[in-house]
Formats: structure tokens, C-alpha cells, sequence
């Protein structure tokens, strides 16, 4: 585990809190995944399962009352901005007490209370939403800061160069986060990217920074010092973080594709850096958490994830006249 | 009552909503000098911030008021001409149409596009298209095409007030047209037609720019004997059904008028709603007079061609009472 | 014959056409590796160059198909979601929809657009539209919604060996239907329904994914003592306006079932078109079976209410006839 | 002038069609700016007067069979790229005989024969037509090129990048060439343009340059060797040229502007240094051309012009059914 690149006073308290939402969305997630494959889930799902650093480590940094906008891989971000597990996991099981009353699904988790504005199912999608959020901050003169997660595939949508453009000129408290996991649905990142991407910001002279999205040490410190930046009126700032999706596009690629387009030995390989697994031999080796300590978080976290899971499919199915409600406001589609 | 020209009737809702509600902000491209004149002056009143000039890209403007109306603010989007909304339709059609619904409600989406539409300028087929049926087909964006400077007013002041996305479509080349309005501060309810000549023969919908060719038919009409009741639209989403049928009920002949392309107008929708809802009051067929499947052409007589006019109108009309 | 599978028939489309005219290329995401299964072996067959995996940038690659169509080439352009449309639509709306005209002619756009529609797999509101009302309002673009896997054939060689821009939009979720398919070349002219069960009482036009609905509806309605006419449209531009109005002139009756939204749907169309030819032969009011105005929810009952399925669509019809 | 971007042996047989196309451009232009507001054009016009020496720069090194897209100010390009005056000028005037025959008007002038692939009332759409054009070059091993030219404006639409992306990645004989001439519509560029254009093509580790737009061999020189190096299979290139526009951003625009947007100051700074003013002092410096020779072409140009007006003033309107022929390809619409 680099090191270089964390910048910050490593105490516990700031610590543990990482290895716990990353444990929880983990668990969260290989939950889902169980339940995928035993068909018990109405839609299909896209796990964030070897990410969860980069979720975590920048949203140890935010408020409820900063903006995320995700993607359609958007159950890290969710969890690791404050989202309630046992909402979210019912809105995935298309229940009336999912976080969207079961409207929204897996592609579309949200919960505004949290700052959470949505995983979203455009590829790309999030960027000028997090740019208009980004705008109403500068107008309300807060502190607040607005972060937009986003893919190395969706960093190929235009909207990419138009977003940073209009944070730059107009020096809005922006933080992009590209999360490159070598990836663009089956396509390997280097066959549909040219360039670096981070270079695509730095075109604009605005912070940049690349960091091993697997080291949470690493990501935490750099979106500290983005965020801290934009809460002062320092403007945008752009974060490449090198990761790896462990799991397939989707869960049910399976069944469909009639190629691999990996090989096991890279997947393997990275298996080998999970970013949860490094962070837990970094804290046992620096002596801040110990075996047992360790276990009991593991323990926490499973209770949590088997009451969400049992919450989740215990509710009622979402009503099936809301949709005429809630499409507007006050106004019956 | 003062006459005041349409668009001017745009810019004084624009500057008393606005000085009501300082949640309300207005972007788009050179807003600031305005173009149309419908955002004049705003900026010497409001200051930078709450309007901006913004960079041409539609695809984040539109997503840029999703993000600022989920934090909080009424967004007032220009998008200048209505070929322009394709260019950034994406968090239209995707975005701000849907997320409401996906949210489960968690999200208003107070958002008002405004766009001029329509043809008849020789200004060519990328900037004379009249989208409102694409829009009324999203199911989630409301479409407000107000016809007279005092409906522009009125309807405008509603749409700011409300919390649902709108598309306020300006009818092209009309800005400087003058009417009554009235001085006080009032609103229009969305989903009200407003009959503007009561008649018995047969009902004459039509819809924003093409109100004002529905009226000069109106002689030639009478002139025939026929007596029309010519009925403005107003707004496509919500539609008012009931206004429209209950005419049709009376008059039992309709033509809807449409500056939208033919197939799939709100023309033909309009024309499929009362088929169905008052078919037993129907003398005659429901007729569509629209623009033909094409894109606008440049040269002033092949556009002209194109267009619903007075006499193709009174033509439809007269036909369909047998005259 | 040989019974083949819905996106099968698709791909040998594709296959034998690419072997046929060297001049057509294929490209959009992950088209090499294909989700769908539509250009599985493509690229086996007809080498990279020919078919080309893109990043993800709608908004250029339909540009791009609209610069590669005018240096000769017979562009296929995968869009995956129909959704996803909208995200590239500025080249679609202002560019191939209308350059042909703009031009003077100069320029044809065979360019094909594949792309999968319409909901029922809890897919939720941003991957579960079915987008061919915009479509068919552009004017300049043609609209193909083959329901079966002969048609999906002879519909896409007919479209790949046509010039001009269309939508062949693929029944989402049915990939994996089979039914007989020729085993000849052969082609499907554009424009022309098929009527799939003959009837006296009642026409039932269905569209694209809803025609299996509306053949599944004929027992219900059958033991009622209703003799259905259930007719296939196949493709929504060109409209075979005839081949509808001469059912009805039959029938007298009509229904027509369409995934699409409501307001300014296919199905809100082609009823007014009926109503404005066939209305002396309507015995009862043009119906239409459709999603309502709301985006797609994500729960299996939620979506399950509002889409159409062959009780509504019987229902429909039972009432047309009065039983 | 500076001559340092030229890198060109400035034989006469090369110069003088130069200073001969910009006349041609500039004198064409000021003919339609006197009919438009002698109230003689159906519609509107955007006129290229003052960044002559880009359009004509570039497209001296290309054939037929290359291919460029324009913009809403496409006059200069269609001219430049060999388009004929008459046809154009027909086209403005609505006519029969335009090369649209009067379907498109000024902002939709095109000669597919002559490889213009037309101007664009939709900011930007170029980028992608260019791009799909490219391809399609590769697709026919062909050393042809496709050339996009776009505004300052223009390259604030997300398609830049995207199309810088797809062109880097796969190779493409395209050349950017931005067109800065300080204003997008009534915007001064700096008020919606963050950083550097150019640099927003470096990113992608392309050849880039950034040349006086008003020099005519500047453009000449960095053009020729973009496309020499395209059509020898080195990719895309991208060039920023910066210039100024002389005239309004439309015609009409005295006549609904309620403000100014720019100082007159600034409108004759620029005057000063007209492209073609320039090019003609450095032409006689060199002893290339003399005065009468000066005059003798201007001659010769006014005729074109004046036989060009002529000629379209007097042709018949347009068709009005043509639009439901040519709509599509063998269907009626
Ligand atoms: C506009 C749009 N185009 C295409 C898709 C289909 N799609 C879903 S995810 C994806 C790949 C996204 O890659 P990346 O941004 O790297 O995210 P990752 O899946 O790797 O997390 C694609 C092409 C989409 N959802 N939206
Ligand atoms: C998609 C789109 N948005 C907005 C417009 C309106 N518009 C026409 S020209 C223009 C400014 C273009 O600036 P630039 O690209 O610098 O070109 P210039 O006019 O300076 O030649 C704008 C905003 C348009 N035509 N298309
Ligand atoms: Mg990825
Ligand atoms: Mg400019």
C-alpha cells in the first residue's frame, strides 16, 4: 500500500470508520449478489464489489448537506454517503419501503434527505446534474461542495469537457471523480480511451490528481484536500482513481455473453489488491485494529447487511397506482 | 389593461416572478443581452448569478437545471431555438422527465425551458421545428403554447409558481405582436382552453402560433354562413380534454390546427381523444390541418406551401359543414 | 423453413446483407462482443474496420453515421437502449432527419439504427422506452418494429438495402422467440401491414412487441363470440394507412394496442387517421390501448399496471362490440 | 506579419490563388451583405468577413474528393473548398438554381460533388460528420482527409472532445480547425471559455498548433503540413486559429440588439490588421504582385461577384413540392 499520496493525521477515529462503510458496502453487495443468483431480485444489478475505496475514502469527507450523483454502479456511493442499507436493499427488491417506494430500482437508488441525488442509468448523466448542484452552492454562498462519481467509460461522453468547462469558468465547488476500473461495460478502457483521462481536466489547469483508487488511504487524502479546497472557494478539482471491478458488468453477464473478454489471471491478480484486504493488513500492521477487533466489525456489519436483507424482502411489494402520484408534482399523470 | 407586445408580456412575468421569488434563476446562451428580448434587462435587475450567460452546450444545460432545481432553486432554462432542446434532450427526456418517478416523489423538478418554435422566416429546417408533440409524448414535462401576449403573461407566472418541468414554447417570429393585458398580477391555470369566439357549426382548435390563423379564418368562414368556435389550446400537458369535447358536444364537426409536423401531432392526438371520448356527437370526420411530413424548407413560397394558413383553415372547416 | 430465434433472425439479416454489399459497416458499444446477440460473429466474419466497437459518445457516433453515410458507405448503428436515443438525438433530429432536404437532395443517409424498446423486465424508466412516436414525428426518418422473426428478416434486408435513415426497433426482451423463418433471400417491403388472423368485428392493431398481446387476446375474445382482426403494422413510417382503413371499412371497429405513451403515440395516430378516412365506416369509437403518461416504474406490478396485455386489449375490443 | 508558422516555398503559382480566394470570399460576402439589408434575402446571413485567411488557407491544400464540414458562417468555407458562387448565391436568393436548389439557404449551403459536406445551423454538428467522414476514409484506404471547421464557440460542445477521443484513437485523417475570432454569438469567448482551446486537443497528445488566424500563410503552413501528415496515415491534427469576425454575428443584428457587445475601438484594431490587407502588403513587399496586378484581379472578381448576383437574383423561386421528393430517397413523403 502506497503511502505517498495521504496527506492526512491517520488517527482511529478516522481510520476505522473507513474499514467499517467499506465492509458495508462490501457485504451489502455480495448480498445482493447471492440474492441475484438465487432470482430473487426483479431487476438485474452492477456491483461496485473491488471499488468500494473510492466511495468510501472520498465521502469520509462530506456532509449530509453536500451533493453525490453516481452511476448506474451505484451502491457504494450510496452506503458510503450515509444511505440507509435497509432502504436501499428494498428499493432493489422493488418494495413499498425502498428508499424510491420501489420506482427507482437498483440503476436509481437516491435519497435527497442524504445528499444523495442519484445513481443514475445515462452513462455520464451525473456530471451537469452535479454542475447545476454545484452552481446552486455558489448562489446560496455555502461551503458545501457537490461530487460527481463517474466511470472511465462515461469520461468519454462530452459532457465530461462541457461540466469541467462551465466549473472552471465559473468556479464552482465541483470534484470530479473518475473511477477508471479498466473498463467500459466488456470493452477494456484502453480500447475506447485515448490518452489519460486526468489529462482531459488538467487541459483546464484546474488540481488534478491520479492515486491508486484501491489504497483508501490514498483516495481519502486526495479528495480531502479537493474538497477542503472547494469549501474555501478554491473551485473544481479532478481525481482519476485507478481501480478494478471485480465482478462482471452486470451480474447476469453470464448467462448472455458468449466470450470472455478477461482474462481470470487479471481478475485474480487484482483479487490479490482488494482494497479491503490491503487496508485491513495496513491498520493490523500499524497496530490500530487487531484480529479480534477486526472480527467484531466483521460481525457488526454481517448483522446489519442480514437485517437489511431480511427487511428488504420481508416488505410489501410497491404500490402499484403511486406512479400515478408521483410523476408530478400536485398533478395526476 | 395596457397593450403590450408578446414577448414583452414574457419579460414582465419574467421580472415579477422573479422579484417574488428569489429562488428563481435564469441561464442559457446570451441571456444576458437577449436576443428575443424576452430576458431583457434582467441582468441590470437581478445581477450575475441569478442570470447567466452560460457556454454553448446544451447536453449540460439541461442537466445543469436538474442539478440546481434538486437543490433547491426554479430554474429558468433558455434554449433559444426549439431545434436546440434535441441537442441537449438527454436529461430532457431521460433526466427531468423521469426523475420525479424514480425517485419515488423524493424530487420536484420546478424547471421552465423556455425556446421559440416554429416556421414561416425562411430561418430553414434547423431552426423552424415545432417539437412540441415529442415532448407532450415524455409523459413527465408539462407544454405551455401560449398564443396572446395577456396568455403569455398569465400562464408564465403560473408555470414559475409551479413545480413541475415545463417546456414554455414561444411562438417564433411573433414577439412583437401587441394585446391587451391586464395590469394587475394574475395567472392562468395550465389545462384551461380558452374559447375565443363561440360558435355552433364546428370547433376550431388551435394551437399556439396557429391561434392567430384560426381567427383570420373566421370570416371567410362566416362569410359562408358557418359559424365557428374557435378554441385556443393554451397547454398540451396538461390537455383539457373536457374544454375541448364539451365544444365538440355542441358543435359536433372539429379541425385541429397544428404548426407540428403531421404524424404523431398533438393534432393527431387531439383528433384521437375526441374520436374516442365524443364519437357519438360527431358529425363529420376530425380534421388535422399541420404541416406535412417534412423538414422546413428555406425558399419563402415552398415554405409557405408547408404551413397551415387562413385558407387551408377555412377550408377544412367549410368542408366538413358541406359548404 | 427452420424455426429461428427473434435476434437471430436479426443477425443472419445482418450477415448475409454485410456479405452481400461490402459497402455496409456496422459500430456502437460493445457491438463486437454483442449483449444482444444481434451481431454476434460480426466481427469473426467481416473483420474490424467493418464492425467497430465505440466509446461511449452518442451524440458523435450518430454524427458519425451521418458523415460515413455521406461518403458512401451504408452505415448500421447500434444504440443498444432505445433510451440511449435521446442521448445522441441532436444528430438524429437536425442532422439525418432533415439533410437530405437541406441539401436539395444531394445527400442520402442509409443509415440503419438498431436499438432495443419497451418495458416489462423491471429495467426501470432510463432503459424501458419505446421512443417511435418522436421518431415518427421527425418527418425524415423511417420507423421499422418487426414483431416476428421472418419479419425481423425481411424487414432489415429491405432497410440495409433501402437509402434512406431508419429505426429498426428490436422488441425488447423477445430475442429469445423463435418462429419459422424462410430459409430464401428474401425481403419485406416497408409499408405494408400484415393481417395476421382475419375478423369481421373488430380491427386490432397492434405494434411491435404488443403483437404477441394482441394474438393472445383472440381466445378471450373468441369464446365472447367476437371473429378479431389482428393486424401487424410492421413498420410506423411509412404508414400503411390503406391497409389499416381497409380492415375497418370491414370491421367498422377498431383498436389499436401500442407500448408507446399515450399522448401523441402511434396508437393516438393512426386512430386519427381512421377517424378522419374510415369515419363513415366506424360502427364504434377508434380505442387506443396504451402506456399511460407516466415513465416506467422499476416493481414487477407497478410496471405490470401500465403496460398493455391481452385482458386489456380484449377488453377493449369486447366493449367495441358490445359484449 | 510573422512568417515563422509558414514552413512553404512561396512560389508565385502558389500565392496569388491565395490572396485571389480571398478576394473572391470577401467580395462575394459584401455583395450579400449589401442585398440582405437592401431587404433582397429571404433570410438571414452570418458573414465570415475578417477570417478569410482561414478558410482559404486550409482548404488551398485540398481536392474534391477531401472532405470539410462548416458552420452557421459557411460561406468563406463553401467558397474556398471551390464551391461556385453562383450556385451559392442562388441558394441565399431561395432560388431554383441554388446548389440546394433553395431547400437550405445560407446556413445550409453544400456541394457534396465538391466534397462540402455542407454548413450547419446546429453549433458544432460538424465535429461528428467530419469524424464519421474520417472513418470512412480509413474504411477506403484512401488518402483523402476530412477537415472540420468549427467556432470558439463551437468547441465548447461536448462533441469536441468526444471526437478527439474516437479520431485519436482510431487514427483518423481529420484536421481540426478552430476558428477563435472572439465571440461566441454576442459573447466574448473569455466569458464562456475556460483555459486554452487548443489545449483541450493536447490532452490527447495530438499535433497541435495555435496561428494567427489573419495570416494567411500561418494557416497555409500549419494546414499543409496537418494534412500532409493526415494523409501519410499520421492522424488527426488540430489548429486554433485566432482571428476575428468584422461583421456582426448576423446581419440583422442592429436590428434587435439593444446594446452593444463589443467597442468599436476593438471592431477597428481588427480592421487593421484585415487579412487581406495584410496579405496583399506582404505580397507587394515581396515583389510578387505589383498594383496593377492587384487591381486586375480585383476586376476580375467583381465580375464573378457581379455576374454571381445576377445570376441569382434573376433565377426562378424555388420549386414549392420539390420538399415532398427530395425529402427522401425514392419515397415520397
Ligand atoms: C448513455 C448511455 N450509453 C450507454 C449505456 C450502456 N452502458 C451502461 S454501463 C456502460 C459502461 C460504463 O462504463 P464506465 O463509465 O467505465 O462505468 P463502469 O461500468 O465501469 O462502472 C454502458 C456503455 C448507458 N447506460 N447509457
Ligand atoms: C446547438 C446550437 N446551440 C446554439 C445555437 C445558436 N448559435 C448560433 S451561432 C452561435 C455562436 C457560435 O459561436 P462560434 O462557434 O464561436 O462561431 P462564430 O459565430 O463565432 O463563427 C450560437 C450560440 C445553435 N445554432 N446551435
Ligand atoms: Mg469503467
Ligand atoms: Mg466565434
Amino acid at each position: 500500500m502506497k503511502t505517498d499520496a495521504r496527506n492526512f493525521a491517520a488517527t482511529k477515529e478516522v481510520l476505522v470508520p473507513l474499514l467499517r462503510q467499506m465492509l458495508l458496502v462490501r457485504r451489502v453487495e455480495e448480498r445482493l449478489s447471492a440474492d441475484f443468483h438465487a432470482g430473487k431480485l426483479p431487476g438485474g444489478v452492477h456491483l461496485y464489489i473491488g471499488q468500494e475505496a473510492v466511495a468510501v475514502g472520498v465521502c469520509a469527507h462530506l456532509r449530509d448537506s453536500d451533493t453525490i450523483t453516481s452511476t448506474h454502479r451505484g451502491h457504494g456511493h450510496f452506503i458510503a454517503k450515509g444511505g440507509s442499507p435497509r432502504a436501499m436493499m428494498a428499493e432493489i427488491w422493488g418494495k413499498r419501503s425502498g428508499i424510491c417506494r420501489g420506482m427507482g430500482g437498483s440503476m436509481h437508488v437516491a435519497d435527497v434527505s442524504k445528499g444523495i441525488l442519484g445513481a443514475n442509468g445515462i452513462v455520464a448523466a451525473g456530471l451537469a446534474i452535479t454542475c447545476g448542484a454545484a452552481y446552486a452552492v455558489t448562489l446560496d454562498r455555502s461551503d458545501r461542495v457537490a461530487v460527481a462519481f463517474f466511470g472511465d467509460g462515461a469520461a468519454n461522453q462530452g459532457t465530461l469537457m462541457e461540466t469541467l468547462n462551465v466549473a472552471t469558468l465559473w468556479n464552482l465547488p465541483m470534484i470530479f471523480v473518475c473511477e477508471n476500473n479498466r473498463f467500459s461495460e466488456f470493452s477494456p478502457t484502453s480500447t475506447v480511451t485515448a490518452g489519460d483521462i486526468v489529462d482531459r481536466a488538467r487541459a483546464f489547469k484546474i488540481p488534478c490528481a491520479s492515486v491508486d483508487g484501491n489504497d483508501v488511504l490514498a483516495v481519502h487524502g486526495a479528495a480531502g484536500a479537493a474538497i477542503e479546497r472547494a469549501r474555501k472557494g478554491g473551485g473544481p478539482s479532478f481525481i482519476e482513481a485507478h481501480t478494478y471491478r471485480l465482478h462482471g458488468h452486470l451480474e447476469a453477464e453470464k448467462s448472455f455473453l458468449k466470450s470472455a473478454y478477461r482474462e481470470s489471471a487479471e481478475v485474480e491478480e487484482w483479487r490479490g489488491r482488494d482494497p479491503i484486504a490491503l487496508f485491513k493488513t495496513y491498520l493490523r500492521g500499524e497496530g490500530i485494529l487487531d484480529e479480534r477487533e477486526v472480527d467484531a466489525l466483521e460481525r457488526e456489519i454481517a448483522a446489519i447487511v442480514e437485517d437489511a436483507a431480511q427487511f428488504a424482502e420481508a416488505g410489501e411489494p410497491a404500490d402499484p397506482n403511486l406512479v400515478f402520484e408521483v410523476m408530478f408534482h400536485e398533478q395526476r399523470a | 389593461m395596457a397593450k403590450k407586445r408578446y414577448i414583452q408580456a414574457i419579460n414582465d412575468a419574467l421580472t415579477e416572478e422573479m422579484a417574488r421569488d428569489p429562488k428563481i434563476i435564469l441561464f442559457g446562451e446570451d441571456v444576458e443581452i437577449s436576443m428575443f428580448g424576452d430576458t431583457l434587462g434582467l441582468l441590470e435587475r437581478f445581477g450575475p448569478g441569478r442570470i447567466r450567460n452560460t457556454p454553448i452546450c446544451e447536453a449540460t444545460l439541461t442537466g445543469m437545471a436538474v442539478g440546481a432545481a434538486a437543490s433547491g432553486y426554479r430554474v429558468v432554462l433558455h434554449m433559444m431555438f426549439s431545434n436546440f432542446i434535441y441537442t441537449g434532450f438527454d436529461a430532457i427526456a431521460n433526466q427531468m422527465a423521469k426523475l420525479r418517478l424514480m425517485t419515488g416523489g423524493q424530487m420536484s423538478m420546478p424547471i421552465t425551458i423556455l425556446a421559440g418554435y416554429g416556421g414561416g422566416r425562411s430561418s430553414a429546417a434547423q431552426h423552424s421545428d415545432t417539437p412540441h408533440p415529442l415532448l407532450m409524448n415524455l409523459g413527465g414535462v408539462n407544454v405551455v403554447v401560449p398564443a396572446s401576449p395577456a396568455d403569455a403573461k398569465g400562464l408564465l407566472k403560473t408555470v414559475l409558481r409551479g413545480k413541475n418541468p415545463t417546456f414554455f414554447l414561444e411562438a417564433g417570429g411573433r414577439g412583437a405582436e401587441t394585446a391587451e393585458v391586464p395590469d394587475e398580477d394574475y395567472t392562468i391555470p395550465l389545462g384551461k382552453v380558452s374559447v375565443l369566439r363561440p360558435g355552433r357549426d364546428v370547433t376550431v382548435v388551435a394551437i399556439g402560433t396557429m391561434v392567430k390563423h384560426a381567427l383570420a379564418a373566421i370570416p371567410e368562414l362566416e362569410a359562408k354562413g358557418i359559424d365557428p368556435e374557435v378554441i385556443d389550446i393554451r397547454t398540451l400537458v396538461p390537455l383539457d380534454e373536457d374544454g375541448i369535447i364539451a365544444s365538440v358536444q355542441k358543435t359536433g364537426r372539429l379541425v385541429v390546427v397544428d404548426e407540428a409536423r403531421d404524424r404523431c401531432s398533438a393534432a393527431s392526438h387531439i383528433c384521437a381523444v375526441v374520436a374516442d371520448k365524443a364519437f357519438s356527437a360527431l358529425k363529420a370526420p376530425p380534421k388535422r390541418v399541420t404541416v406535412p411530413n417534412v423538414a422546413m424548407p428555406y425558399a419563402p413560397a415552398s415554405e409557405k406551401n408547408v404551413l397551415p394558413n387562413p385558407a387551408k383553415i377555412a377550408a377544412a372547416a367549410a368542408a366538413l359543414v358541406g359548404r
